[in-house]
């Protein structure tokens, strides 16, 4: 079983890294939005460092969505898509590790170009390390939350803006408690408790969202 | 073994077919004809369980599809009009694959398949840099691979030139005579002794736009 | 009643433009989805109605001969 | 039980049996709506904080309370639907949504309405207006879905997966949405919370409580009509309908 799991990840990286600007091109518009800020209004570091948090999740969210068609539109152009549908093992199992594979290629470069964004926004250590967690914790849920969305509407031809449509509302949850949890850190207060809210929505969403996304790819591939 | 039970198909209001019977035995070579637009591909992927009939069922070895996919997918075979070869993979790559999570025949030898569709000297190129035909090659080269009873083919012939399709044609009787199954579409006339070869029929529904 | 008279209702405690901006609105948004409501059934009916007539003359014509 | 639902959920009896209840909840509403904004907006007395604003009362909160009820009913039918594949409750969804969604509309509207003269701005973050304004945002997200599918049954069976996701989401999401506004701007709102309404006012809200679940019953049962005609409409008995409508007419 974990067999199979790491053969269909092992599968979306390879793809993945031939075709690196698949990779590259979320992570580039994630710095892109976030260097608008600044620009837009203004450098004083504490205004900075009070809209950093929000900022730079909405431009993860964004970054997001950019990456969601190609978790599995590609894969239902050429076909792969219903051959996964056919293979004899769970489909529940099968989207999880192409989920999981999706997170490893848009949501870990996000953290690692995390320090950086930081910088730019005069972000202090212990803000910063509240937002690395909140990032580490909720970019899963994104993942896994759009996946679902992508499912239902991967056999649409106008699929990419009800994507949206669909997607961010149910995300609101994490942007807010990402948000109070990075705040938090910045007055000094504890957020463990937030994080644990997080952490919370990542077990529910792990839990339940595989049988939302393959219930939802029955739909949309027939 | 693969039995249609009152299969009846709508798409998006119009009728395709309806109350479709019909069994099928191992050892069969089905053959599905009709005009374009008559829903052959829409009676495979209701066949398969892409898609689930409006009403009617189909049941493999006496249980429907899909109370039990799982099972049904161990012995089952694919091919749709989309190949399924992932454009950024090697042939190879591609074929290990389903290789890994398919059925297949113990200890097969992935160069020698790649060999046997004419593939030899590409089974480590990129298959976006295939011809279409060659591509073609990559996902009929499962069917060597595959330990599966049940063949569901859409189409298999396209962009194949003739020798493949002897070749192809000497494979499914050589399938069918170890008890399995070979279900087909094709526009072209089978070379397949009569006796080996059943054809069913769709027709267009012309009057009776009624379920 | 609360109201002494018309004037005094309309001016809702000089809340009126308030309060009736809310019923107006509301009013506005049901009456739009009672018509839209009805009208597409109309719209339903009449697409089935097209069918049917389509159907008819497909009929017809097979009746005829010499045609093309 | 499961005898006697069955010859209803056949389209054709459904499509009857609704229309037999249609006119009753038409009545009721006609009936509600009068007698409840008749004795709201002229008979209640003001409030003694808020004055004649108040009034609003009985069309928003009625509003949003059926707002909230009609995505729970949405979300009954959405499991139906799912778990033992019956396409009219499928059709139940597309029916609701927009009922739903207008109601959200209205509620969110005469909210703002509502909160110009008390809080002297027509938008605030208020906990119960940022929900919603997400509910809007979760009913048009299920209508778009709905309406991008042109296979039907496809997407009653896409719109009833999304209404389940967002009925686990918006608790979270409501829940979220109260924490955020109490540590952000907290203590500077005026609470509505009404522990006590005087009875004379509370009776037309009742009232009108019922008048909107009686009007999203009548529009739910309209619609639910037309997805049932429009889904069926290549069956004999949704012709003879027509054939007989259009002897009717001559």
């Amino acid at each position: 079983m974990f067999n199979v799991f790491f053969q269909v990840v092992n599968k979306e990286l390879k793809g993945a890294f031939r075709s690196q600007s698949d990779i590259l091109n979320p992570v580039w518009f994630f710095i892109i939005v976030v260097t608008l800020f600044p620009l837009g209004i203004g450098t004083d570091p504490a205004l900075l460092a009070r809209i950093a948090p929000g900022v730079i999740w909405v431009a993860a969210l964004l970054a997001a969505l950019l990456s969601f068609e190609r978790l599995f539109k590609d894969d239902f152009i050429d076909g792969s898509l219903e051959q996964l549908m056919l293979m004899p093992h769970s489909l529940a199992w099968l989207v999880s590790a192409k989920v999981f594979a999706h997170w490893l290629l848009t949501g870990l470069p996000i953290l690692f170009v995390s320090p950086l964004l930081a910088i730019f926004l005069a972000m202090d250590i212990n803000t910063y390390s509240a937002l690395f967690l909140t990032l580490l914790i909720g970019t899963p849920i994104l993942s896994l939350l759009g996946a679902i969305g992508v499912a239902l509407t991967v056999g649409l031809r106008k699929g990419g803006i009800l994507l949206s449509l669909i997607m961010l509302p149910l995300s609101i949850p994490i942007l807010i408690f990402s948000t109070l949890a990075i705040d938090a850190a910045a007055y000094g207060q504890s957020y463990l408790g937030l994080l644990a809210l997080l952490g919370a929505m990542l077990v529910g969403a792990i839990t339940l969202a595989p049988f939302a996304i393959a219930a939802s790819l029955r739909v949309s591939v027939s | 073994m693969l039995h249609c039970e009152k299969l009846t198909c709508v798409r998006e209001d119009r009728i395709l077919f309806k109350d479709l019977d019909f069994t099928i035995k191992p050892g069969e070579i089905v053959q599905v004809e009709g005009p374009n637009g008559v829903g052959k591909t829409s009676l495979f992927r209701l066949i398969v369980g892409l898609s689930i009939p409006y009403a009617g069922n189909v049941n493999w070895q006496g249980t429907s599809i899909l109370n039990d996919r799982e099972n049904y997918y161990q012995n089952l075979l694919y091919l749709g009009h989309k190949t399924g070869i992932k454009p950024e993979l090697t042939a190879f790559e591609n074929l290990q694959f389903f290789q890994k999570l398919q059925p297949s025949h113990p200890g097969i030898d992935l160069w020698q398949v790649l060999a046997k569709v004419g593939l030899a000297g590409y089974e480590d190129v990129v298959t976006a840099q295939l011809s279409a035909g060659q591509q073609r090659r990559v996902a009929l080269a499962r069917l060597w691979l595959n330990d599966c009873l049940l063949w569901v083919l859409d189409e298999p012939f396209t962009a194949i030139d003739k020798s493949g399709v002897k070749v192809l044609e000497q494979l499914f009787i050589e399938h069918a005579q170890q008890g399995g199954i070979v279900l087909l579409t094709t526009h072209q006339d089978l070379s397949i002794d009569k006796q080996l070869l059943t054809k069913i029929t769709l027709q267009k529904i012309e009057d009776d736009f009624y379920v | 009643m609360a109201f002494d008279s018309f004037a005094d209702f309309f001016a809702m405690g000089g809340y009126g433009f308030y309060v009736w901006l809310s019923y107006g609105l509301t009013f506005l948004a049901l009456g739009i989805l009672i018509v839209n409501s009805i009208t597409k059934k109309n719209k339903i009916l009449k697409n089935v109605e097209q069918r049917l007539a389509r159907e008819q003359r497909i009929k017809k014509a097979k009746d005829m001969e010499g045609t093309l | 039980m499961w005898k006697w639902l069955h010859p209803y959920a056949k389209p054709e009896k459904s499509y009857q049996l609704a229309g037999k209840l249609l006119p009753w909840f038409v009545v009721a509403t006609v009936i509600t709506f009068v007698v409840g904004l008749v004795w709201g907006l002229l008979f209640a007395p003001a409030d003694y904080q808020q004055g004649d604003s108040f009034r609003i009362i009985y069309i928003h909160v009625p509003a949003a309370m059926m707002a909230m009820a009609a995505y729970s009913t949405m979300a009954i039918a959405a499991f139906i639907a799912l778990v033992w594949q019956i396409r009219l409750a499928e059709m139940n969804i597309a029916a609701i949504a927009p009922v739903g969604a207008v109601f959200t509309f209205i509620a969110l509207v005469t909210g703002a309405a509502w909160g110009k003269p008390m809080w002297g701005a027509w938008w605030v973050w208020d906990a119960r207006l940022t929900s919603e304004l997400i509910l809007l945002f979760v009913y048009l997200g299920i209508i778009a879905l709905y309406n991008a599918f042109s296979d039907k049954v496809l997407a009653g069976r896409a719109a009833s997966i999304l209404t389940l996701v967002g009925v686990i989401n918006l608790p979270i999401i409501h829940y979220s949405v109260v924490w955020w506004n109490t540590l952000h701007q907290g203590a500077t709102l005026m609470k509505f919370d009404k522990p006590s309404m005087a009875p004379e006012m509370l009776w037309p809200l009742i009232i009108m409580i019922i008048g909107f679940a009686t009007f999203l019953g009548a529009l739910s049962l309209l619609r639910f009509r037309n997805e049932i005609l429009a889904r069926e409409s290549h069956r004999p008995w949704v012709s003879a309908l027509v054939t007989e409508k259009l002897e009717g007419g001559k």
